[in-house]
């Protein structure tokens, strides 16, 4: 990955992060989240992680913002409520984040770095040994003209091989979260009219 | 190039975004999201040490992306069951200020 | 099979909650019980009435139940006896049927329980079912204080239980035994140090269940807050538990006891004597009969520090039948005394005894079972309270050749003292309630119709069957103790 | 003769439990019940009487070699006594379908009398100390019920209370003493005493002296208890309060007499030679001799006639407890045997007195009753001469047999006590007749007094029968319980208890013969006389300081100390521990995700940078 593109969409990252904290209104507070996961996403992209980085833009931008986008209107709060932050939080949400920052640093720092090693044509070639011939990894990567990393395969393959059982679970998790949120919103409707 | 450190940098910097964000801010809301940067964060570091972590047959080591994968997913599902207990609590509060939210105090 | 003592109760009280008629319910249930009970005294066999299933293999607990040998018999009809009772007498308030009859259930299914468990988990864990729901009748149906009461006996239950586990555990280690039966327990060999320190939590753990002087600040405001039957359940039945469990365990810590003789001798003192004053100055009939309980302890520890200090059952060999036949007495002649109390506070409104007087006047047959069961209290001859304290009394002296008193034989004459006081504080609380000039409160009072009688007759029967013969209980003491796959029982019980 | 006895023992019991549960609406039924018992048990316990008969006894309890046993003694003693308990029993029985005629509770009156000729034949039968023991606790309880008849009455329930209460602390010692003589002995029956002590073991005696003499007095302790012997009296005189002929039966003829009689059974069982070797045996006289000083002189100045009789009654056995204590337990169960008739006469006669004046039972408001009621006045006559120790009277041979003994063992301290109580009874008793019989009414109750019906007047003349002839040697060699007839002469017995009779007689003439009041009433230290030396307060002072205080004070401790400081010191602690993490728990959400970033913080610098 080039480091200038690295340095792009980290500051984008970095930028949306900060800004999603700092902006009073929750609906720029959003799309700032918007903007760091698009430079997130860009870092995947650029660490060969094709799938995830489009899943990350999909399901991030794509839906989960809207979410909350669509939250914050039906719950009519264009604006934070004009409440001074307490300096003591302040400090604290700064102090805590600092320090928690500059260890990762200092972790980071005393560890031996690896360095980027790019993806070559041999390489995926040499790889498409290790995949029975007939699938369509190997094909993707001994294809003559253009070999390509098939991520999106390989991510399958690990995940149906592997993972099969947690992605049961997972299945399962999201069902029940699906009927979880009916059910919230259902019974706040029910109880509503006792409340008031 | 940016070395495997750089990004896990950029990850913790992140991370502490997200939890500044979660100690400073009171819009329930956005302390959300500043959660969903946390996670992601979380996620970038997965994907880092996927691709720097290249295996026997010179790929990425792709269980990190499996890892990811889930975390979207589970991420998800949190959002959803989350704004959902959010819309029942300010129906039920008229406020989303955490502040407000405190009849757990002991 | 023995568990059905178990079963019956726990399936009845399911039975009351899933809508069963409340009161008719728990009726047959204990009634069935009694009948077992009754009829196990008659023909019980080791290898019929027991029952082992494993139920862990690491560490090896097995679900197992049985008489063990006589004493777990006695035990047995107690607890029936006074479960019957309980449940006839008991008055459900309005609305609270299933909560009330299914707790009565299930405290009498948990006393039985211990009782039968011959493995040491279950022994503890059946005590355990039966506090919980002693702990919500109180609070939840109790009169007065019943919220602190209910919250200091379940904060004390709940430290001695903590304790005694931790004893236990220790026991098991330090035995070495591969299950937790007490047949392989009780064979098995403790070093003598270890012993020791086993001794003291087993002695601090029953102890607060037994209200133990200094842990039995408990009793007396638990048993006035509680609902009558629940306070003749746990007065009656649940607090031999600790008894029954430190004679049971005795064999394997035996020099261990030996080493706390002075304590426990020290503190079954303070429980009669001390204790004893206490009760004196009670003003509340409930209050004095809960103190009066925990007084009585003092008289089965006595015979427990005779057999600690004979070194075994084999040197003191009154000792335990003496606790036993206490431990049965007690039971009952306390129960009817809750159930009695209960009446009078349903017949007047009120147990402060200043307010109280004259009630024989209007209601013979109470005062006449009261003082049945206040003069058993007291250790009055021909009923069986007095039989276990004669016996007590005796397991003191068993040892004793006519030189310098030992410390046992001074406990003894101590404890002598406190049959006068007791008398004391019965006698004037009796005179108080019954006799005197009728005040407005008790002159309009109503006797005692012939249901209310029954449980109370019942009761009252135990009393002076024990009371005028009690070999009758002895004689079932007398039988080899058995268990499942006891081999060595079954021999004897060829012979 | 075997099942005789055990139906002398069960007759009763069956009587008062029939009674009990089913006779209860019937209430002349249950009286004619428990008294046709009472008559049949009289016939049987004659029938029985006759040298020893072996008996089989059953297991009450057993545990190993223990074997608690419920058995019969069915020797000349046990016997002899029999007649006594159960012929004034049965006379009382009699007595009482008259006195209790329109009482509301007859049913349990008799229930009660019932009860109490059951415990009574259980002691005097009783085999073995633990079965006397029971017993003993069993007639404390009929006692108790009897004295407590009429409950209603403040007065009666305090002191059935009172006279249960001070039992205990006799039987207290009574049952130490019968544990250690059987921690000595390893027995407990009295055949097995007498052949543990019939030198066959005479060796085991000598280092255990001290304990055995320590024994004995614990269990003479028993004996202060019921037969109401100072420190332990206080009971008897506010006993009075029940029925009369309770007061005629349990409490002058039969069971306060059962300490003597259980402490002459001691004696006949370890051996009179055997206790004499026993230091502290003089301590038995002496509480007697003082028993029977203070009480005849409490007597003198007494002016309700129940209490006479019975200050007299704990004067006399002051009397049998010193013969016990003398070594001469014949003298005592003589004087025991023939007291019981003439004080059950007079007992039954002042009955008889109040229950024709209406209850009323001061004697200053009776007086010329002689005319009014001559059959009672001849009889309580009899009775008060017999009483006195009149020559020739029953009184007079068994007195004069204890003046005799206290002679023979050179104790010339008690004789002296013994004399002057003598003296003192005739005057107080010879009071009690010249106001209440001779003289002139005092009182409408008095005057319209009427003799008594056959019902009440039959049994006192069978009683005054007795109290003149049964010192002579042909009734009481066959009825006594222990009589050991020893020729009459004259000695200094005879001259001491003579001229006892004449001064006491002289005196009371002088002072009470037609007076209208007491002229000793403002005298001091006959004031001191009238309020019982004061013992009664002392005690009631001492019972509220001492008990009462120490409960108090226990109380207080046991809620202070134990249930505040300690308990609720934890509870306090836990408490407070439990508030200042309380203030952690905000509910604040951003100080919870504060603290998890310090605690990652931390986690991070201890994992990573310590080490």
């Amino acid at each position: 990955m080039h480091s200038l593109l690295f340095y792009l969409f980290s500051f984008l990252a970095v930028a949306g992060g900060i800004l999603l904290v700092a902006f009073r209104n929750p609906v720029s507070s959003a799309l700032s989240m918007v903007l760091s996961f698009v430079g997130l996403a860009g870092l995947f992209i650029g660490l060969n992680a094709y799938f995830v980085g489009i899943v990350q833009i999909l399901v991030y931008a794509g839906a989960i913002m809207v979410l909350f986008v669509f939250i914050i209107m039906l719950l009519d709060l264009n604006n934070e409520e004009k409440v001074k932050f307490r300096s003591s939080t302040v400090v604290l949400g700064i102090v805590i984040p600092l320090c928690l920052a500059l260890q990762i640093l200092g972790v980071i720092q005393s560890q031996d770095t690896k360095e980027f090693q790019p993806i070559t044509e041999e390489t995926l070639a040499a790889a498409a040994e290790s995949f029975p011939e007939d699938g369509a990894i190997h094909k993707s990567l001994a294809h003559e003209k253009t070999p390509k990393l098939p991520d999106t395969n390989l991510i399958g393959q690990q995940i149906f091989t592997h993972y099969n059982f947690p992605l049961q679970v997972i299945g399962a998790l999201l069902l029940v979260a699906t009927i979880g949120v009916v059910v919230l919103s259902k019974r706040t409707a029910k109880t509503r009219p006792t409340d008031s | 190039m940016a070395s495997l450190n750089e990004f896990l940098f950029v990850s913790g910097l992140l991370f502490a975004i997200g939890l500044a964000g979660v100690i400073i801010r009171r819009n329930i809301i956005v302390i959300f999201m500043s959660l969903e940067l946390m996670l992601a964060a979380a996620s970038l570091t997965l994907v880092a040490f996927s691709r720097y972590h290249v295996t026997d047959n010179g790929l990425p080591d792709y269980n990190g992306q499996v890892f990811v994968f889930f975390i979207i997913t589970v991420a998800a599902a949190e959002v959803a069951v989350g704004l959902a207990i959010i819309v029942a609590l300010y129906r039920a509060r008229q406020t989303i200020n955490v502040e407000d939210l405190n009849s757990m105090r002991g | 099979m023995s568990i059905i003592f178990v079963l019956i109760p726990i399936l009845a009280a399911i039975a009351i909650l899933c809508g069963c008629k409340a009161r008719l319910t728990a009726l047959i249930a204990s009634g069935l019980t009694l009948i077992l009970g009754l009829g196990s005294v008659f023909c019980w066999k080791a290898d019929v009435w027991s029952v082992t299933l494993q139920v862990l293999s690491k560490p090896s607990i097995h679900l197992a139940m049985g008489f063990y040998d006589g004493m777990s018999l006695i035990m047995v009809l107690l607890g029936v006896l006074v479960l019957f009772t309980a449940v006839f007498a008991g008055k459900a308030p309005e609305g609270r049927e299933k909560l009330y009859y299914s707790s009565i259930l299930l405290i009498g299914a948990g006393g039985l329980g211990a009782f039968l468990s011959t493995d040491l988990f279950f022994f503890y864990a059946f005590h355990e079912l039966a506090l919980i729901p002693t702990f919500l009748m109180i609070g939840m149906l109790g009169t007065g204080e019943r919220k602190e009461a209910a919250w200091k006996i379940t904060i004390y239950l709940a430290l001695g239980s903590i304790i005694l586990l931790a004893g236990l555990i220790w026991l098991v280690s330090a035995s070495g035994s591969e299950t937790w039966l007490f047949k392989d327990l009780l064979a098995s060999n403790i070093d003598p140090k270890a012993q020791t320190g086993i001794a003291a939590l087993l002695i601090v753990g029953f102890g607060v269940l037994i209200s133990l002087f200094p842990f039995h600040s408990w009793a007396a405001p638990a048993y006035a807050a509680a609902p009558a039957p629940v306070a003749m359940l746990h007065a009656g039945v649940l607090k031999k538990f600790g008894l029954f469990g430190l004679i049971r365990l005795y064999p394997m810590v035996s020099s261990g006891m030996q080493d706390w003789l002075g304590w426990l001798i020290v503190l079954l003192l303070c429980n009669i004597l001390w204790v004893g004053f206490v009760t004196i100055n009670q003003k509340r009939l409930d209050m004095m009969l809960g103190n009066s309980s925990v007084m009585h302890m003092g008289y089965i520890f006595l015979a427990f520090a005779a057999l600690v200090q004979a070194g075994g059952a084999e040197a003191n060999p009154i000792a335990i039948p003496a606790a036993v036949i206490l431990m049965f007495a007690h039971g009952i002649s306390i129960a009817l005394l809750f159930l009695l109390t209960d009446v009078v506070r349903q017949k007047t409104g009120t147990v402060e005894l200043a307010e109280l007087g004259g009630l024989a006047k209007s209601t013979p047959r109470l005062a006449f079972l009261f003082g049945l069961a206040g003069m058993a209290s007291i250790g009055l001859p021909g009923l069986a309270n007095f039989s276990g304290e004669v016996l007590v009394f005796l397991s003191g002296f068993e040892n004793y050749k006519g030189e310098g008193f030992g410390g046992v034989q001074v406990a003894t004459i101590l404890a002598l003292w406190g049959v006068v006081i007791s008398a004391v504080y019965m006698l004037r609380a009796y005179r108080q309630t019954f006799q005197g000039p009728a005040v407005p409160v008790t002159e309009s009072a109503r006797d005692l119709n012939l249901s209310d009688q029954i449980p109370a007759i019942i009761l009252a029967t135990a009393l002076l069957v024990v009371g005028l013969y009690p070999n009758s209980l002895l004689s079932l003491l007398k039988k080899p103790p058995c268990c499942s796959g006891c081999d060595q029982s079954t021999e004897q019980a060829g012979q | 003769m075997e099942t005789l006895a055990w139906i002398i023992l069960g007759l009763p019991l069956l009587s008062a439990v029939t009674i009990h549960l089913g006779l209860k609406s019937s209430k002349n039924l249950s009286a004619y019940l428990a008294t046709g018992s009472a008559f049949i048990t009289l016939v049987l316990a004659l029938i029985i009487l006759g040298p020893e008969t072996e008996n089989r006894a059953f297991e009450w309890a057993t545990i190993g070699d223990l074997k608690i046993e419920i058995g019969l003694q069915l020797d000349s003693f046990a016997k002899g006594m029999m007649i006594v308990v159960t012929g004034v029993g049965f006379l009382v029985h009699l007595f009482s379908l008259a006195y209790m005629k329109d009482d509301n509770a007859k049913e349990r009156y008799f229930c009660g009398l019932s009860l109490f000729m059951f415990s009574m034949t259980g002691i005097v039968l009783a085999s073995n100390f633990l079965m006397m023991f029971m017993f003993w606790e069993l007639v404390g309880l009929s006692s108790y019920l009897l004295i407590g008849h009429w409950y209603e009455k403040d007065s009666a329930a305090d002191a059935a209370k009172k006279a249960f209460l001070t039992n205990r602390i006799g039987d207290f010692g009574f049952m130490i003493g019968i544990l250690m003589l059987w921690g000595i002995t390893g027995t407990y029956t009295f055949d097995g005493l007498s052949e543990f002590f019939d030198g066959a073991h005479p060796k085991v005696l000598v280092p255990s002296v001290t304990i055995l003499s320590v024994s004995i007095l614990l269990i003479f302790m028993g004996a202060m208890g019921k037969s109401a012997q100072a420190p332990l009296h206080v009971w008897l005189p506010d006993a009075m309060e029940g029925p009369t002929p309770v007061s005629a039966l349990i409490h002058a003829a039969t069971m306060v007499a059962a300490g003597v009689f259980m402490m002459a059974r001691l004696y006949t069982s370890i051996g009179v030679d055997t206790i004499g070797h026993l230091w502290g045996m003089d301590t038995i006289a002496w509480i007697g001799a003082i028993t029977s000083l203070l009480a005849a002189l409490m007597a003198t100045q007494q002016d309700d006639i129940k209490k006479i009789l019975a200050y007299s009654t704990l004067s006399q056995l002051g009397y049998m407890v010193m013969a016990v204590g003398l070594l001469d337990p014949d003298a005592g169960m003589f004087h025991l045997f023939t007291h019981a008739w003439f004080k059950a006469l007079l007992f039954l006669g002042s009955g008889a007195v109040i229950y024709a004046c209406h209850h009323e039972q001061n004697i200053w408001k009776m007086g010329g009753l002689q005319k009014k009621m001559p059959i009672t006045f001849l009889t309580f006559g009899i009775g008060t001469l017999a009483l006195c120790g009149f020559p020739f009277t029953a009184g007079f041979f068994s007195k004069e047999q204890i003046l005799e003994s206290a002679a023979h063992s050179k104790q010339w301290g008690l004789f002296a006590v013994a004399a002057l109580v003598a003296c003192l009874t005739t005057f107080y008793m010879l009071r009690l007749f010249f106001i209440a019989f001779l003289g002139k009414n005092r009182s409408d109750k008095a005057n319209h007094a009427k003799e008594v019906g056959p019902l009440m007047f039959v049994p006192l003349v069978i009683l005054a029968v007795l109290a003149l002839l049964s010192g002579y040697q042909f009734l009481a060699d066959n009825l006594s319980p222990l009589y050991n007839h020893e020729g009459f002469h004259v000695g200094a017995p005879f001259i001491a208890s003579i001229s006892a009779l004449v001064v006491g007689g002289f005196l009371s003439w002088k002072l009470y013969f037609n007076a209208e009041s007491d002229p000793l009433a403002n005298n001091g230290l006959f004031k001191i006389f009238r309020n019982k030396f004061y013992i009664d307060e002392l005690y009631a002072k001492l019972v509220g300081y001492a008990q009462d205080t120490v409960a108090a004070i226990v109380h207080f401790i046991d809620e202070l100390v134990i249930n505040g400081l300690i308990v609720g010191g934890f509870s306090r602690a836990a408490g407070g521990i439990g508030r200042i993490f309380g203030r952690l728990q905000s509910g604040n959400l951003q100080g919870y995700a504060a603290l998890f970033g310090l605690g990652v913080i931390l986690v991070i610098y201890l994992t990573v940078f310590v080490s």
